[in-house]
């Protein structure tokens, strides 16, 4: 549709609008966006919203905006173009009806279309009016005060929150980015000090001992304990290899023994 | 005349509705009573017996409560408290889920004819009276919004249904979500989701002569 | 017979009484009546009203509030199947599996940057809404954790695509503009499933890390 719209305002018709006395306050402020200033238009010229001239509401929709304009008021663009538009529309109202083609909306049905959406707005508007007249809890209305101290309380309610599931998780996520990690640098049982160690160990290692026995316990500031052991299973690999240590192992992820190779 | 049983379920009925802390549901009270008991029958006893006092009996969202008079609320000053108050975003947005539900945040702004500005859905959320309904399963997926029990609990509605107006509303085809195919009223909001006609495209019929609703 | 303004003190009274938080003296509720109202006069209509029936007016220490009949008193003894709330630990835990499923409890920890207390996973688990997944083919094969049908059921979700995802969470104000730029949150129903089936431990296929990762 972007092609039918007409760059230029439909000045004469905005003062032909003006000229017929149409009271105009011009406080955008008031204002929620160009469907709310044409309700807000369309109320004052008649109750039924479809039944106004949509031609006589874009007559005032246009000599509001260009009052705006006059007094230098700043006008969103969607304002701008829903003026256009209506300029564009109100053009095709007048014009003498051309032969349609199956994809050109009629202007009379845009016409009935807008009116149409406006009161739907209007509908919603009244609706939410209506809501708030009711009696509303702890406003209007009010509930037990001083319920039993054994909580008769529903069970068939669902409490799952998905609003409170999203908060959960956002929150988390945020936190998560904004901590800060100071790595350590990470103390690694080097695998020279675990061999001299297992060596040295050797002599005490007459019967099957647990490989977990074996490596250092790790305490306070040093290498971690996965890595005493990581490094001590490697170590005592290497010296299976050179014929100096038995390893066993019963099953997958059972305990690692180690024992002394014994002399052939 | 009542039976000596039905008596004695409208008062078990009655008990454990003054001292709950909220509404309670029909399987709620059925669970505490004595088996076979006929709670509807309990209920409709009680709304007569309490019709006129200075506590009422109410549905709402499904369950039932004890209230107070709604003509009494001028005593009510210590018990009052001042509610959050609803912008006027907040109130259409509001009632437009309430009456289109489930429904995007695009066709809110499509009824309203302006993009949501942020806080408007975050602070119907936060007061538990929307919640995150689904999906729409049209292209992007668009999340869709619906009203939640506290909504109803909040304006002493009983069920959906008995949302004020909205069986004419729905008649005169205020509640439909789909505008025709040829619908070309600028709308800046409509940027991100112009290719995604939802539902059915069926033109509305329109008469002239629609019956205003205030007329 | 009593008079309409006899009646309607009775009511005022009845209404007060319902909603005050503790119980009311005379002179409360003289105070917040209509001057003139003849209290013990509505204060003995109401005692007649509700006698024998499951809720009576009671008078303690020269204050008056409603409570349970004694004969019904067993039925508020009942408080089986509170509507558990999540902790807000449990709730965390629940919104990164939702999100990040499979998931591994170091995983979990991750995220969470504290360690996940055993109990927290094992009350999701028992509650239904978390079940064990499968293994992740990592060294240690740890266990993988995945929401459950509960989980959406009680959510309100058809399927784990409906789980809204950072457009909605931004829709709702919940994502501020100081995340770091690639902050995204993941789909779950697109995630990968390249998990082992849980209960395949016969069929090794580590051969170098079974140390473990013990420390």
């Amino acid at each position: 549709m972007s092609d039918t719209f007409q760059p230029d305002l439909d000045f004469e018709a905005a003062r032909g609008a003006v000229e017929t006395g149409e009271a105009l306050i011009v406080d955008l402020d008031g204002y929620e966006g160009p469907l709310d200033l044409l309700l807000a238009l369309a109320r004052s010229q008649k109750l039924d919203l479809l039944q106004i001239s949509i031609a006589r509401l874009a007559d005032q929709y246009l000599a509001f905006v260009r009052e705006a304009r006059r007094r230098r008021f700043s006008l969103a663009a969607d304002y701008l173009v829903m003026a256009a538009w209506l300029a564009w529309l109100k053009s095709r109202l007048l014009l003498p009806r051309p032969r349609r083609g199956p994809d050109d909306a009629g202007a009379d049905e845009l016409a009935e279309h807008l009116a149409f959406r406006l009161a739907k707005l209007d509908a919603m508007r009244k609706a939410a009016e209506s809501l708030l007249a009711r009696p509303v809890l702890k406003r209007d209305v009010f509930a037990r005060g001083d319920p039993e101290e054994a909580r008769i309380v529903s069970t068939t309610r669902v409490c799952g929150d998905l609003y409170e599931l999203m908060d959960a998780y956002i929150t988390q996520r945020k936190r998560e980015a904004r901590r800060n990690y100071t790595p350590r640098p990470q103390q690694a049982f080097s695998l020279e000090a675990a061999r001299e160690r297992l060596r040295d160990l050797l002599p005490e290692l007459q019967r099957w001992t647990p490989l977990t026995g074996v490596a250092p316990m790790g305490a306070g500031g040093g290498p971690t304990r996965a890595s005493f052991v990581a490094s001590t299973l490697s170590a005592s690999l290497e010296l299976v290899r050179e014929g100096d240590l038995e390893a066993r192992q019963l099953e997958h992820f059972a305990e690692i023994y180690l024992r002394r190779k014994r002399a052939a | 005349m009542e039976t000596h049983e039905e008596g004695e379920t409208e008062r078990m009925v009655e008990a454990l509705l003054f001292a709950a802390a909220e509404p309670l549901s029909l399987v709620d009270l059925a669970r505490r009573l004595p088996e076979g008991a006929d709670v509807p029958a309990a209920l409709a006893g009680l709304a007569a017996r309490y019709d006129g006092r200075g506590v009422r009996l109410a549905e709402v969202a499904g369950r039932w409560r004890f209230q107070t008079a709604e003509d009494l609320a001028f005593l009510m000053t210590d018990e009052r408290e001042e509610p959050r108050r609803l912008s006027r975003a907040a109130q259409e947005t509001l009632a437009i889920v309430a009456y289109h539900q489930p429904v995007t945040r695009a066709e809110i702004e499509a009824v309203r004819g302006v993009q949501a500005s942020r806080g408007t859905l975050d602070m119907l959320l936060e007061l538990g009276f929307v919640r995150p309904r689904g999906r729409r399963r049209t292209p992007g997926r668009p999340v869709t919004y619906a009203t939640t029990d506290t909504f109803l609990e909040h304006f002493g509605l009983a069920s959906l249904a008995d949302l004020p107006g909205a069986a004419e509303m729905k008649a005169a085809g205020l509640l439909d979500l789909d505008l025709p195919p040829d619908f070309a009223v600028p709308d800046p909001s409509a940027a991100r989701d112009d290719d995604a006609p939802l539902g059915d495209e069926a033109a509305p019929e329109f008469h002239t002569d629609y019956v205003g609703d205030e007329g």
